[in-house]
């Protein structure tokens, strides 16, 4: 499994394809989260994390879904840094014999990522900037597993 | 010990981290002591339930104890994905 | 929305990134379906088709699939004709402001895909061939929607 | 009437597809009336549990009307995806 923290920009097609590889894959679920400007006013997003922790807890959140569901593989990218917008935030894949683990597993990684991992995000609009607030519902998505 | 803060809350203390020396045996302790130092930590620990913590880069509570923890860390809720 | 049943092969990558597009898109699923070879004795899979009615069950699964949940748009390619084992079969993509809309949509779309689209896949060894039977599993999965 | 055969049915029967005069008012009187024909189409249609039919390109019941239909399609459960 693999997983990268980075500022640097990402091809999520290019990562799918060398992702999608290997003996006995029969399905590969990808999450793609792109920086959203809900009314176009947004002139950035800004991600901020917490190094070491961020590695460390991602990791553990794919160590729990390689327990949970019959992977053989799971890729998780996540940004930091000032990113505009349309640009991919992160990305998770996952890849096994059986569509319903693959797709189990993408859809747990995702509501672990935005509640356990040590990442936070503000916007700039032309009216200032500010620090998007947690959903209630992001915390009740993690009680689905 | 080290103790980092993270977004709102390092905008609030003015610091990415800091050495704190303290004798403080839980995290709450800990927040009460900073607390009562300056306005800024006041502010930015006013509703605790609106933050999060970490030991030694873990999840932890706000009573979990100190003893041995090199590392405390202060933020909001995250918002990643 | 866009649907292709078609013989030739396709690029998910490339696919997805032509369909991650779009103002206010945040949230992007896709599946791809790979011609797994369970035992390595896999020489080919053939997939069969009902033209005519192939592309109109798809469209009327995703026509349903959009009234169901808010997604700005969604993809199916689907082959037909002789595959190599490691090939994609198929793909399903859908995209979203959010991401739990995503991710149920393309679950939906892949087990409605499964059972009810006119499909037939042959697999070829070196014993033979053999026309793959449907799984009570798949027709069960069709109660969760 | 178009007969179509799809998949291990049209195998079975040998032909792809057919034109097929017939007074049958259902699909089940139609898949009687070819059964009574020949072998071929007796042992295709021998367990019609297994199999699944479509009028004019929609999936329909064994004891659907064929008054109007242009089409019939038999085929056995679909395994696409």
């Amino acid at each position: 499994m693999s997983v990268r923290v980075q500022d640097a920009a990402f091809d999520a097609g290019a990562e799918l394809n060398a992702f999608s590889t290997g003996d006995g894959v029969g399905a590969i679920v990808s999450f793609t989260g792109i920086v959203r400007d809900t009314d176009g006013t947004l002139a950035a997003m800004e991600i901020e994390h917490y190094p070491g922790m961020t590695e460390r807890a991602i990791q553990a959140i794919v160590d729990d879904a390689m327990t949970r569901w019959a992977l053989q593989d799971a890729l998780v990218i996540h940004r930091f840094g000032r990113l505009n917008a349309g640009a991919p935030i992160m990305m998770v894949a996952t890849k096994s014999a059986h569509r319903a683990d693959a797709f189990a597993a993408a859809d747990f990684l995702m509501d672990y990522l935005k509640s356990r991992a040590p990442f936070w995000k503000k916007e700039t609009t032309a009216d200032g900037s500010t620090w998007v607030a947690a959903k209630d519902a992001d915390e009740d998505a993690l009680n689905r597993w | 010990m080290n103790v980092m803060y993270f977004a709102w809350v390092r905008e609030r203390i003015g610091v990415p981290f800091e050495d704190v020396q303290t004798t403080a045996a839980t995290v709450s302790e800990l927040v009460e002591e900073l607390s009562a130092r300056e306005d800024r930590y006041a502010a930015a620990f006013a509703d605790v339930s609106a933050l999060r913590v970490a030991l030694d880069q873990e999840l932890a509570d706000f009573d979990a104890p100190l003893a041995g923890v090199r590392e405390v860390a202060f933020f909001p809720p995250m918002t990643g994905g």
